[in-house]
């Protein structure tokens, strides 16, 4: 029953939220809806019994990328409206409902998959993140040490190409608006 | 009662707001945002399907996918610091460099 | 030297390799000594080889990929023997006679390339390492007609590979198909031919695969109306392309014919035969006659070529003996022919730097010795006895007039057509009185253009008087598939018309 | 030894075709065409020997050279049969081959190509004798062709002769003539080949032998088509109506040439095969008195148009395809010795008039009006006589040698009771010698014409004339050899003797015919004897143009044949070709080229547009995908 209800509430607010974050000019709206949706999506997480899952969620998304975007936010000026020629929206409205028409329908549509036998099930008398944490460290081991040097890449990439001239302020340095500025009338 | 169906629905109509999202903004930072709203459509699809069919093999998808995001902002967000020092700009169309 | 195949296969693609590092100066010796090896080697191969076997000889099978049966696998029988020599032989003559000045070296290592390709094409016995070289053998040409080509190269160059390239696209879903169903029928797989043949198919597969295989043969061959390419890429190719291109890569699509197409379906081909000689009839008269239309010496030879693959189609879907036999001499025959033919048109270019008919006359009285040969290629050209070309064409043609007496007397049309534009080029070009001042400047062949000529003169007339060594062992493979044919047709008129030969039924 | 004198007598001259060519390029060797002539006299010495060898055995002699073409069931061999038939030709061609060699050796005195010549007649000789000795059907073919391509390069021997319009010089240029011949030679050779394929693949051989002792078992149509295909065969080689224009046309090569391929020996390559074929013609009645009604209509239609050629060459070669019309008729009528008979005397007289219009051409500096001529009786009496026997042989004359061969055939035409081919026939033996004295007197007799164009006619050299004597010596006398000859070659060939009936008129149909040739004569003697009287109202009447100009064939076939030939190839490489064939390609890659062009606009460069793009083909899919999750 209480499953019930937190679905169906989370679900209304993760829809809105996302709502928002995709129509809205607003930067700073959109981020906050986004994170926000985030932690809603973590709850449906929880309800489903991934508890390590849920709690990846929070930490990787809401802790993680979420105070990425705000650094990176700090980049641009986020304060402004963000001015874009959102033409042809018809096609794209369309697109995006059939596109969910059409998964909505073949979802909705049951799903003859009786034959579909568990490669890892999960164990009832073990916690979720130690079930979790036996398949990950087993079968997925290789996957999950590419994934961590994946990682490691990414983020060195990250530096890299941000750290490039980090020395020059974007918003104060004179010079480095000079630069902007020229570039701006090239074009 | 809840089924997997509920949920796999609640995916699919997140799946298209983001859609809805990539197609829409011209702006490189909300079309990040709106692909981290597909990315976790499919998360929530992944975790739906591993609770109902009693299988850790979607909440593995769904780890990974939550790395390859977290991997894909890192350096996302840098190319986008790179673009906007070069044109002070992150509209699409003011990058259409590669017209053919 | 029992990888003499691989050897023969590979053998000039590495000296071509090392042919990068050898001085600018030498590079043509270079290509010649290595041409004449290789030549000889594939005498050797003759000199080896066992006549009176009908099968497949010098097999070499070493697996590539097992799970897929994908080998390589390798071996002659008597039908690709003499082709492969031919590939040689005229490889090494178009060297000796090559008239490149420019990028000597670049076209040594790609004619080297090419031959290892043309080698190769001939001796695969597994279609994957067959496709290999067929495909492959479109880049040296490519290179060859589109650097040293004349001034419309690049146009004929992308013609001739598109053009050819996009038929052996449809020949590989036909050979993957084929593939496909041997793993259905047999539960593994292969792409070795021989175990193809084994393989009896349902009719309206074999009629599928057989139009899959046809689209990529006849568009090498040239069929009619698939011959475009062949006069455009003929009138820009340097001589060297030319005599390779209507020597050796033509006949590649009525090997495959003999290789493929008749001994797999059987029934598809006997059904084929009617439309096949149509087009083949179409072929004939309809190039003879544009070859009469022509201005330029060289595209009266380049549709003269796609004439006579007219009679070769004709005499491979004889379905007897005599037919088959006949049609692959008649390979050798128009490679030789042609080949020399090219040559000669070639000689003439390089010193009159013009193909036009119109600009000659009268060459017979300052070229005694140029028109000499040329007059013994024309009459080899056109089916005189006694020359090489008249035994081909002669069986070719006795061959089909068991299959239909009409269509015999359609396709016998070419033995006047062809005197008609044959002798129309001799006499606008060697005959009459002089009336270009240019030509009487001309000087007669020197030594090297007359030495790689008289071989080949030697060869059209020794085998046109003595062709036995050439034709028995081609004549025992032919027996044997047809043979081998009649056994495996299905529909009963397959097997009426399908015909083994009596020598055979007297052995067993 | 018999083997070694056919080896010999075979090889002798492919020697000295080689030995000539050799020295082919270099400038004019006397010793070459000594050689060559001395080693066509050793192939006659050995033909000769061998003849008294089949004469005294009566056995033909077979070789075995070697094996051809093995392939599938057929086995051709080299192989050789010296029967009465081949001894025959043979003695007949190395005899006139011979003397027309050494003649050549005083008439090609002066060209430049002198030795190139020597090694063409001689290969001529070779392939001639191939022809004529082989004993299956497709070394006759080599023979066949061989003798095509020699006649092809004798005909065009003077090849830097330009071309000129037909007004001027109705042969319009040397190549262009060998041109003509050749292709239309092909166009019967391909009958010919068709022949031999229809005899192989019911008889399952091409030895004659074998094929012979089959045809009975063989359905008729079978036999009627074969003999029908060998017949086509036969009329190209002997320019049997349609396919006569190009010997006439052939005249343009040197005159030896003439006489040998284009009156003694080649152009009756046709008559050999029939009579050598004769088991096979001699059970088709209708293909056979087809033969003949061809062969006696073109002994007409060839005499016709010699009435009033002013030609001297051009004259005897109307009067051979005439003639070759005769031997048609003998062997279409079964009188297949008779045909022989005739072919053998032909060869001996026709090469000596054509060898004495030869000298007369050499004085008269390559003129060959004969309305330029005349008179010429007093400065060469030699010649003068050669030709004047021979044109008596010719008209039938009483003891010559074309008295008894061809009245032979004229009284055969009578006995088989086909009296309108006999009445043809004897009407032409009267314009036979009509036309032959029209030319003795026009160029012999008369006012001296040429004097009016400066030529100064010499007499021939003395060898040469010597040389011409066996001929004349031959046209005299062959004649009488007649019942001889009948015994020898009818051990081989079917016997053919008049009725009881022909026998007793026989006094009567010979006097008929004799009435004709003598009144042809008189006829002659009195219109030209006195020289030449032009009436120009006579020669602008229609029948004297209509023959004048071959009743137009050549012009016809100019424009009912090759002009429309070249005007269909023209169009169908302009049009259909390069317009039709060669546009569907390039359209096909053309469409492939601009619809990428036209789709590179969709490369903008902007991110958005492509994932517009990237989304309207994911939701495609999906759609698809859906779709075939319902239907499926």
């Amino acid at each position: 029953m209480y499953e019930t209800i937190a679905f169906y509430l989370f679900s209304a607010l993760t829809i809105g939220l996302f709502l928002i974050t995709v129509m809205s000019k607003n930067v700073l709206y959109a981020m906050t809806s986004l994170a926000a949706g985030m932690v809603l999506i973590s709850g449906f997480f929880f309800i489903l019994g991934a508890d390590f899952l849920g709690v990846v969620q929070l930490i990787v998304y809401v802790g993680a990328i979420m105070a990425l975007y705000s650094f990176a936010m700090m980049f641009f000026d986020a304060t402004r409206d963000i001015k874009e020629r959102n033409t042809n929206s018809a096609l794209v409205f369309a697109l995006g409902g059939l596109s969910a028409l059409v998964l909505v329908l073949m979802f909705a549509a049951p799903i003859y998959s009786e034959n579909i036998k568990a490669l890892y099930p999960m164990h009832e008398s073990i916690g979720n993140a130690q079930d979790v944490g036996i398949v990950l460290f087993t079968k997925y081991l290789v996957p999950f040490e590419v994934a961590a040097v994946m990682l490691l890449v990414a983020m060195i990439a990250g530096i890299i190409l941000a750290g490039k001239k980090m020395d020059q302020s974007l918003t104060e340095d004179l010079s480095a608006d000079d630069e902007i500025l020229t570039t701006k009338d090239a074009k | 009662m809840i089924g997997l169906e509920h949920y796999l629905i609640v995916s699919a109509i997140l799946f298209s707001i983001g859609l809805v999202g990539v197609l829409r903004r011209r702006n490189l930072l909300m079309l990040f945002f709106a692909t981290e709203v597909m990315l976790n459509a499919v998360n929530i699809a992944f975790a739906a399907i591993s609770h109902y069919y009693n299988d850790l093999t979607g909440q593995m998808f769904a780890f990974f996918i939550i790395a390859i995001a977290a991997s894909e902002v890192a350096v996302g967000l840098g190319i986008l610091i790179v673009l906007y020092k070069k044109y002070g700009s992150l509209d699409l169309d003011d990058l259409a460099s590669m017209k053919g | 030297m029992e990888n003499i195949l691989s050897i023969l296969v590979f053998f000039p693609a590495v000296a071509g390799l090392l042919g990068f590092v050898v001085d600018k100066k030498s590079a043509r010796a270079y290509g010649i000594t290595v041409a004449a090896i290789e030549f000889l080697l594939s005498l050797w191969l003759w000199f080896s080889f066992d006549s009176a076997n009908a099968g497949m000889q010098f097999v070499e099978m070493i697996p590539l990929i097992p799970d897929f049966g994908v080998s390589y696998y390798l071996g002659v029988d008597g039908i690709s023997l003499f082709i492969v020599i031919m590939a040689t032989l005229m490889t090494l003559i178009g060297m000796m006679s090559m008239s490149i000045k420019e990028n000597v070296k670049n076209m040594i290592v790609t004619l080297l390339f090419l031959e290892m390709t043309m080698v190769g094409v001939f001796v695969a016995l597994d279609a994957i390492i067959f496709y290999l070289f067929w495909e492959l053998s479109l880049v040296p040409m490519l290179y060859i007609v589109g650097a040293w080509g004349g001034p419309l190269r690049v146009y004929a160059a992308i013609k001739f590979f598109l053009y050819t390239f996009a038929g052996s696209l449809i020949m590989l879903v036909g050979l993957l198909f084929m593939a496909y169903v041997y793993h259905n029928l047999t539960g593994v797989w292969s792409f070795a031919i021989t175990d193809w043949y084994a393989m009896v198919l349902p009719v309206n597969y074999q009629l599928w695969l057989f139009a899959a295989f046809f689209i990529g043969f006849a568009i090498k061959v040239p069929m009619f109306p698939f011959h475009t390419w062949l006069p455009y890429a003929h009138g820009q190719a340097p001589t060297i392309g030319s005599v390779i291109l209507a020597a050796v890569l033509l006949k590649m699509g009525t090997y495959g014919f003999v290789r493929f197409s008749l001994p797999m379906f059987p029934d598809a081909s006997v059904m084929a035969i009617t439309p096949i000689a149509f087009i083949s009839i179409i072929m004939i008269i309809y190039t003879a006659m544009v070859a009469y239309a022509q201005k330029d010496i060289k595209q009266v030879i380049a549709y003269s070529s796609v004439s006579h693959m007219g009679i070769i189609m004709l005499g491979l879907f004889a379905m007897n003996a005599e037919g088959i036999s006949g049609s692959v001499f008649q390979m050798l025959a128009h490679g030789i022919v042609s080949g020399a033919l090219f040559m000669l048109v070639g000689m003439i270019y390089d010193r009159m730097h013009t193909k036009e008919m119109s600009k000659f006359g009268g060459i017979a009285a300052v070229m005694p010795k140029y028109a000499v040969i040329f007059g013994i290629m024309t009459m080899a050209s056109v089916g005189l006895p006694l020359t090489m070309g008249f035994v081909g064409e002669f069986l070719v043609l006795l061959g089909f007039y068991e299959i239909s007496p009409i269509m015999t007397i359609l396709a016998g049309t070419s033995i006047i057509l062809g005197a008609v534009y044959m002798l129309s080029v001799l006499k606008k070009t060697f005959f009459g009185p002089i009336t270009n001042e240019a030509v009487k400047k001309l000087k007669d062949l020197t030594p090297l253009e007359t030495w790689s000529l008289v071989p080949l003169v030697l060869i059209v007339i020794w085998l046109g008087v003595y062709p036995k060594p050439v034709l028995e062992p081609i004549d025992n493979s032919v027996k044997a598939m047809l043979t081998f044919m009649h056994e495996k047709a299905i529909t009963p008129e397959a097997k009426e018309i399908i015909k083994v030969p009596q020598t055979i039924m007297e052995v067993k | 030894m018999m083997e070694t004198l056919v080896y010999i007598a075979l090889f002798a001259p492919f020697a000295g075709s080689l030995f000539a060519a050799l020295f082919g390029m270099g400038k004019r060797q006397v010793f070459v065409g000594i050689v060559a002539s001395a080693l066509l006299f050793i192939s006659f010495v050995a033909s000769v020997m061998l003849a008294i060898y089949v004469v005294k055995t009566g056995t033909p002699i077979h070789v075995m050279m070697m094996e051809w073409i093995n392939a599938g069931d057929i086995r051709i061999p080299f192989g050789f049969v010296v029967d009465q038939v081949s001894v025959t030709m043979m003695v007949v061609v190395t005899l006139v081959s011979t003397v027309v060699h050494i003649y050549s050796i005083g008439y090609m005195d002066h060209d430049k190509s002198f030795n190139r010549f020597f090694s063409y007649l001689s290969a001529f000789v070779f392939s001639m004798l191939v022809l004529v000795m082989s004993d299956n059907f497709l070394g006759l073919f080599i023979g066949w062709e061989g003798v095509g391509v020699c006649s092809w390069l004798l005909v065009g021997f003077w090849y830097h002769k330009p071309d000129q319009p037909r007004e001027v010089n109705p042969s319009i240029s040397p190549s262009w003539a060998a041109n003509e011949a050749f292709i239309m030679n092909r166009i019967a050779d391909l009958g010919m080949l068709i022949g031999i394929f229809i005899i192989y693949w019911n008889t399952g051989t091409l030895q004659y032998d074998e094929v012979f002792a089959q045809l009975p078992y063989l359905p008729q149509w079978i036999l009627d088509a074969a003999a029908i295909a060998l017949f086509i065969g036969a009329m190209g080689k002997s320019a049997q109506f349609p396919l006569h224009t190009w010997l006439t046309d052939a005249m343009e090569g040197p005159t030896p040439v003439s006489a040998l391929i284009h009156a003694a020996t080649m152009v009756t390559a046709g008559v050999f095969l029939v009579i050598r074929a004769n088991p096979l013609f001699a059970m088709t009645p209708e293909v056979s008195f087809f033969i003949a009604a061809l062969g006696t209509f073109v002994a007409f239609f060839a005499a016709s148009m010699a009435l009033v050629n002013r030609d001297l060459k051009r004259i005897i070669a109307f009067s051979t395809l005439s003639q070759l019309g005769y031997m048609f008729a003998a062997a279409g009528l079964g009188a297949y010795w008779i045909a022989l008979f005739h072919l053998a005397a032909h060869a001996f007289f026709k090469a000596l008039l054509f060898l004495g219009a030869g000298n007369v051409m050499h004085a008269m500096h390559d003129e060959l009006d004969i309305f330029k001529m005349g008179g010429l009786k007093k400065v060469m009496k030699w010649t003068y006589l050669y030709m004047g026997i021979a044109s008596l042989a010719l008209a039938g004359i009483p003891p010559f040698a074309g008295f008894f061969s061809k009245d032979a055939i004229i009284e055969t035409a009578f006995n088989e009771g086909t009296y309108v081919l006999w009445i043809i026939l004897v009407v032409t033996a009267g314009m036979t010698a009509f036309y032959s004295f029209r030319q003795v007197f026009l160029t012999f007799w008369g006012d001296e014409r040429y004097k009016q164009y400066g030529i100064h006619p010499h007499e021939m050299y003395k060898f040469v004339l010597v040389a011409m004597s066996p001929l004349a010596v031959l046209a005299i006398i062959a004649g009488f050899f007649q019942p001889w000859f009948h015994e020898f070659i009818t051990t081989l060939l079917p016997d053919y003797e008049m009725s009881h009936h022909t026998h007793e008129l026989i006094l009567v149909l010979t006097a008929i015919v004799l009435a004709f040739a003598v009144g042809g004569i008189a006829l002659a003697y009195k219109m030209y004897a006195k020289g030449l009287k032009r009436d120009p109202k006579v020669e602008n009447s229609f029948i004297y143009r209509l023959l004048a100009n071959q009743y137009y064939i050549p012009q016809l076939y100019e424009e009912m044949i090759s002009k429309p030939y070249a005007m269909i190839s023209e169009a169908l490489w302009q049009k259909v070709d390069l317009k039709i064939v060669d546009a569907t390609v390039d359209t096909i890659a053309k469409f492939f080229y601009y619809t990428g062009d036209g789709v590179r606009k969709m490369q903008t460069g902007n991110l958005s547009n492509y994932l517009n793009w990237m989304a309207v083909g994911g939701v495609a899919l999906l759609v698809v995908a859906a779709l075939s999750a319902v239907i499926g």
